[in-house]
């Protein structure tokens, strides 16, 4: 292969002939944007398994035309999620996206929509919230919601039923914690609860011991937004380090991997709830069904259906709900068949009704979680709430909700 | 005040675990003048290993030194087979070194999966105790870790002052050229010094994943931290890698409890300053 | 003269390509090669290889993002003719601080410093909300309108493109015969010797970073262009490594060597997913890397020069 | 520091009390000397005398670790390199620090326009300037005019060292310090050598180390003799010659080479 490369190389002319994109013209071609390197790869791969899964069921075509998919990977930057996406259109022709994985991935990608309108973009599992909040994009579609949906019933639930009311928040401090920060605290507070400091600690931090001792000692719990590593290291330290109090999690903080991994840690998680769109061991009919069908086709694959496989899932399954609706209908800029995505209804893998809102953005149901003791004592996950039909204002008057301004660091706050 | 001492107790510990990963780096620089840019990979290599060999034999010491020597062989490998064929050339060297540690993370990643490793540790040292006069809590393995890097300090400085080896080190970070004068195998001396940085990175690597964790990624940051507390200390010197590793480690910790958004600023602000005004670092020969 | 005449072929492309390979192949190609021409530059002529070549082109960008017309909430905009030449003089000015600090350093100290300082640039811009607006970085940074043509589309850009390549090659050939230049070689060769002549080498060196800057800076302006966004991201570790591998796999020793590792680059990257499992292939990139590096010091232009050479035996090659 | 330049009263070079430390190590101690304008004085001694050290001092290369020097009776011994050179100071080295990747007519316009001075230097070479005419006229003097287009790594050893002397002459230099411009020279090189020595201008003061004993008599007015850091004995070649202590510990090592 490598010495094809060099022959291009070396001899522009030969390459020259190479320019041509080769395409038949029934082909629908979806293209996929996921991350399969680095940290991240053995989740992206989760990813791509969704988007098979979805066209596998259709059985590989939508009303007799084949459906080709085409994987490109990112590396979780904005920059290649972007190069990605425009090889899959300019090269490979593809008249669907599929994808990204994560928060400024999705930006950017919004952002590139709006230089091809020709092309459909579905959402993968990114979850900024600004993406179809502000300054949304015609044709782009996102079904899974954004992280601030991922938290709602969270708040009310550690107020009300927990009766927490102070509590510190420890997150990474980049955009995706500060939307799970926001979806915790909109309920939160409004409920009558305080958030007295907030630490955001950089993304791969490896010790956060000076964090754990910052934490002030008169709180009810804290609220912990941090990913893969960061979460077993802040909760390998801070139980290392004494502190024993309730802990809150993001919806990436408490995930299976941490709660299969080893340490003393663990025994402080039981009852820590969390909030999320995806529960691995959900007994909803629907899911089960949908877990059945995901392990039938990957025995290789993980052994539920991830957040990231039920999120590319939903969104390549609603591209080919409204691809039947049109019967594989793209002309004319794909009108059709957009109409036909703004207007789908369908019974999502847990169970609830999916639709989107005005800027495109999925009307979603999410869980409330709770870490349990399993009866051979390993640690799971249980559904103790679901909250269905939440919208992006996280059920507020939409214009309120936009004047409280862009989410960052400082914004919400309640101390 | 109690707080204040906590951190500075935190610097310690994290300061340990810098000089654990710098020592070997700064060991291959100052005598064969090679950034070894794949120590990182190799860091992350010895953590993986010594993960498989404390939960097969499930005896934690044994873990450190499984993964020391598997980082240790991997480094004689390179240099053997592949660094040590451009001696003299750093540079080609230095990106040789940055191709085998892309080569290197992927095929980690392949094998171990992007997910994070935590060495278990014996229960003697899983938990945490309480402090004496301060009153609150501290995790056990924290202490272990800076008794872990003296001792490894002290063994280094004696194998470097007493021994053979050691003589021919200093003789050779003088002046390369002689040593090939007075006769010695140089290529087998190089291969013999970096199977020690690699045992010094793999080990280090194991407490890392002991005290905090390991994922992909953690190669990097391990190289990162190496590169800034060896300009600090001085290139080549294991004296200024200690010296160097306390001070990042302090203003990392510092910084993350009074000012976290820049705390990992503030380490960069240190290692400018220094640059600045004693360019060579704190305990580092001139280049001339 | 000479070398800017490679860039002929580039200036055909139009005439077959379409968007993707005119703009994602070969536009991105010469601006990677912009950018690693500073670094080809520094390290043929200064002998210096900086691993800091991304972050003057990020100041540029930055610039750029933070005065022009972005999506994001920071910032103040000004008109385009003020923007560029303000990029311009911050990453010339960059390029002259870099240098300043790493002054006295050569060979492999000057690799630790340098990147040591990118790195920190980039942990900068990552924590800073005020000016770089943080990990998230701005968007929405579009390439002005200049005479009714808008530098967005595929062709016009890519013409600009072509332009300052060949405009930085025709500097760097330029350059390097100026009195300036001749004495940034000199420094290079023999730098006590230098100071014997009675020319202090500070300002040289320091000079040298800056040209290298002003490279930069150019290739970073058609690069966040050509994203449009930039954020920490594109001055990580990434592209920092990826700017000196072009370096590296086109070869230091010629300007020319730049735009042909930028291209050899950017095919591998965006097609290495096609050839070989594509959860691997950052192997592959590591082992072609590792194969350039150890059977081609002088990279593909040095191998090309030598394969040529064995074809056509013309002994009076020597007259440049 | 502004230089006097006052040739009537002033030596055009005048050391006193010169030592240079080296940890506790003294290379060179106690040394003083004058040279008269125009004078051509050979600085000889064994290996290790400090020689080159003491060469080092006066160009500016080394602080002096005590005493002071005086050029053209002005206090230069705080001066910086580039400054001395500026008041008309030039030195070759030992072993030739030369520009290889530039061409002779390149090295020596650089040798002719660095002088020239102030931040001129970096700007754009101005055709008019005159700069190359005084390059290719130094080439002349130093020989090598049929070899302004090459590439300096190119060059013969005894062409080196010619070019070497061709950049030590840009701008009209009051004073040459040598350091061993036969060194590794060829037998049929080192009489072409001395021819050059010789033709340069009377007015010029040269300060040269040499081992080749033959040279240094040949081209120069007076010896001084170093050893181990120490100024052992002064006066005409024919005096030294004679002189029982330098034939002690001087002549009897040149003649072990």
């Amino acid at each position: 292969m490598f010495t094809n490369l060099k022959t291009i190389t070396m001899t522009s002319a030969l390459a020259l002939g190479a320019f041509a994109a080769p395409a038949s013209a029934e082909d629908i071609k979806i293209g996929v944007i996921s991350i399969l390197e680095g940290a991240f790869a053995a989740l992206g791969q989760d990813g791509i398994r969704g988007v098979e899964l979805a066209v596998a069921e259709a059985g590989g075509e939508v009303a007799g035309n084949e459906i080709e998919v085409i994987v490109m990977s990112s590396d979780a930057s904005p920059d290649s999620a972007v190069n990605a996406a425009r090889k899959l259109i300019e090269q490979d022709g593809v008249d669907i996206i599929v994808g990204p994985l994560s928060g400024s991935e999705g930006l950017a990608l919004r952002d590139l929509s709006k230089s091809f309108p020709a092309v459909t973009f579905l959402n993968g599992s990114s979850a900024a919230q600004d993406t179809t909040l502000r300054d949304a994009s015609d044709n782009f579609f996102r079904f899974g919601g954004d992280g601030a949906q991922w938290m709602v019933g969270v708040g009310s639930f550690a107020h009300d039923d927990l009766g927490y009311e102070k509590v510190a928040v420890v997150a990474e401090d980049y955009s995706f914690p500060y939307t799970q920060v926001l979806g915790f605290m909109t309920e939160f507070c409004a409920a009558g609860g305080t958030v007295p400091e907030k630490f955001w600690t950089p993304i791969g931090a490896k010790d956060y011991s000076s964090i754990v001792y910052s934490i002030p000692s008169d709180v009810d719990a804290v609220f912990v937004a941090l990913g893969g590593a960061d979460a077993v290291n802040f909760l390998t330290q801070y139980n290392q380090a004494g502190g024993d109090k309730p802990i809150i999690g993001g919806s990436i903080t408490i995930d299976q991997s941490i709660l299969d991994s080893e340490g003393p840690f663990k025994q402080q998680l039981i009852g820590a709830p969390a909030g999320t769109p995806t529960v691995s061991d959900y007994d909803g009919a629907e899911w089960k069904e949908f877990t059945a069908s995901y392990t039938g086709q990957f025995p290789d694959g993980f052994s539920a259906p991830s957040i990231f496989a039920h999120h590319y899932y939903m969104s390549a399954h609603a591209a080919i709900l409204a691809l039947e609706e049109v019967n594989g209908d793209l002309s004319g800029d794909q009108a059709a068949f957009r109409a036909a995505l703004t207007d789908l209804e369908f019974v999502t893998p847990t169970g609830g009704t999916m639709r989107l809102d005005e800027n495109r953005n999925g009307i979603v149901d999410n869980f409330v979680t709770e870490v349990f003791e399993r009866e051979d004592g390993t640690l799971g996950n249980r559904v103790v709430k679901v909250v269905r039909d939440v919208d992006q204002s996280l059920g507020q008057d939409p214009a309120a909700f936009l004047a409280q301004g862009p989410v960052s660091r400082d914004n919400p706050s309640c101390p | 005040m109690t707080f204040f001492l906590i951190v500075t107790l935190n610097g310690l510990t994290l300061a340990a675990l810098y000089f654990l990963a710098a020592s070997g780096f700064t060991l291959i620089f100052g005598l064969m003048r090679t950034v070894n840019m794949a120590h990182g990979a190799l860091l992350l290599l010895g953590g993986y290993v010594g993960f498989e060999v404390a939960k097969t034999t499930g005896f934690w010491p044994l873990g450190i030194l499984g993964g020391g020597l598997a980082a240790a062989f991997a480094g004689a490998l390179i240099q053997f087979g592949i660094l040590g064929r451009f001696q003299g050339d750093e540079l080609r060297q230095t990106l040789a070194s940055i191709a085998l540690s892309i080569i290197m993370a992927d095929l980690m990643l392949w094998y171990w999966g992007g997910i994070t490793y935590q060495v278990a540790l014996p229960d003697a040292l899983a938990g945490g105790f309480k402090l004496p006069l301060l009153g609150v809590g501290y995790a056990s393995i924290r202490l272990v870790l800076i008794i872990f890097a003296v001792v490894v300090g002290i063994t280094l400085w004696l194998v470097i002052a007493k021994t053979r080896l050691g003589a021919i080190i200093r003789a050779g970070v003088d002046d390369r050229e002689m040593l090939r004068a007075l006769g010695f195998d140089v290529a087998k001396i190089f291969i013999i010094v970096f199977a020690l940085g690699g045992l010094l990175a793999g080990m280090a690597g194991v407490v890392a994943a002991s005290a905090l964790s390991i994922a992909p990624g953690t190669d990097l940051q391990f190289l990162l931290s190496s590169l800034v507390v060896v300009i600090v200390g001085g290139m080549g010197s294991v004296g200024g890698a200690a010296l160097g590793a306390l001070l990042i480690g302090l203003a990392e910790q510092y910084g993350l409890a009074y000012a976290p958004t820049y705390g990992v600023v503030f380490t960069f602000a240190i290692m400018v300053f220094v640059l600045a005004v004693r360019p060579q670092g704190l305990l580092g020969r001139s280049e001339t | 003269m000479k070398s800017a005449l490679f860039l002929l072929p580039f200036a055909l492309v139009p005439f077959f390509a379409n968007d993707f390979w005119l703009v994602q192949i070969f536009g991105r190609a010469l601006i990677l090669g912009i950018i690693a021409l500073s670094l080809t530059f520094l390290a043929a002529y200064l002998g210096v290889v900086s691993f800091a070549q991304a972050t003057m082109a990020g100041v540029a960008g930055y610039t750029v993002a933070y005065f022009g017309p972005n999506t994001v909430d920071v910032g103040r905009e000004m008109p385009f003719f003020v923007v560029l030449p303000l990029a311009m003089i911050m990453a010339t000015l960059s390029g002259a601080i870099i240098g300043l600090i790493a002054r006295r350093s050569q060979g492999i100290y000057a690799i630790m410093i340098t990147l040591a300082i990118g790195v920190a640039f980039f942990y900068f811009t990552r924590q800073n909300y005020n000016y770089f607006n943080g990990w998230t970085g701005f968007s929405g940074i579009r390439a002005p309108e200049i005479a009714g043509t808008s530098l967005r589309e595929p062709l016009p850009f890519y013409l600009l493109i072509i332009l300052v390549s060949a405009l930085c090659l025709l500097f760097v050939n330029g350059f390097i015969k100026s009195p300036l230049g001749l004495t940034i070689q000199a420094v290079r060769d023999a730098p006590k010797r230098v100071l014997a002549i009675g020319i202090p080498t500070t300002p040289v060196i320091v000079s040298a970073y800056a040209f290298a800057g002003f490279i930069a800076g150019s290739g970073g302006i058609l690069n966040v262009w050509y994203q449009e966004r930039i954020s920490s991201f594109s001055v990580g570790l990434g592209p920092i490594v990826d700017i000196l591998v072009i370096a590296v796999i086109g070869g230091l020793k010629n300007p020319i060597g730049a735009f042909i590792g930028a291209l050899a680059f950017v095919l591998l990257d965006t097609f290495a997913v096609d050839f070989i499992d594509r959860e691997r292939f950052n192997t592959l990139i590591g082992l072609v890397l590792l194969a350039i590096i150890m059977g081609a010091p002088d990279g593909l232009h040095g191998l090309a020069k030598s394969w040529l050479s064995r074809f056509k035996k013309r002994p009076s090659e020597n007259q440049v | 520091m502004p230089i006097n330049h006052d040739h009537k009263t002033a030596n055009a070079l005048e050391i006193q009390g010169v030592g240079r430390r080296f940890g506790g190590f003294w290379a060179v101690k106690d040394v003083s000397l004058s040279v008269r304008p125009g004078e051509r004085r050979a600085v000889l001694g064994p290996n290790g005398a400090g020689k080159t050290t003491l060469f080092n001092v006066l160009t500016g290369d080394l602080a002096a670790s005590a005493g002071t020097i005086r050029m053209d009776g002005a206090d230069v011994t705080q001066t910086p390199m580039h400054k001395r050179i500026k008041g008309g100071l030039r030195r070759t080295y030992q072993h030739a620090h030369l520009f290889d990747g530039l061409t002779v007519r390149e090295t020596l316009f650089l040798a002719v326009s660095s002088v020239a001075g102030g931040w001129q230097r970096f700007m754009p070479l101005k055709p008019s300037d005159g700069a190359i005419g005084k390059a290719e006229s130094l080439a002349q003097m130093s020989g090598l005019c049929s070899d302004l287009g090459r590439e300096v790594a190119n060059l013969s050893h005894g062409q080196r060292r010619q070019l070497e002397i061709g950049m030590a002459l840009a701008e009209n230099p009051k004073m040459l310090l040598l350091d061993e411009p036969a060194a590794g020279l060829s037998p049929s090189e080192r009489p072409r050598l001395a021819e050059l020595l010789l033709s340069l201008p009377k007015d010029i003061t040269i300060v040269l180390i040499e081992h080749d004993m033959d040279i240094a008599l040949r081209t120069s007015d007076s010896v001084s003799v170093l050893h181990n850091g120490r100024l052992l004995a002064e006066g005409s070649p024919e005096n030294i010659m004679s002189n029982e202590a330098v034939h002690d510990v001087y002549m009897g090592g040149a003649h072990g080479h």
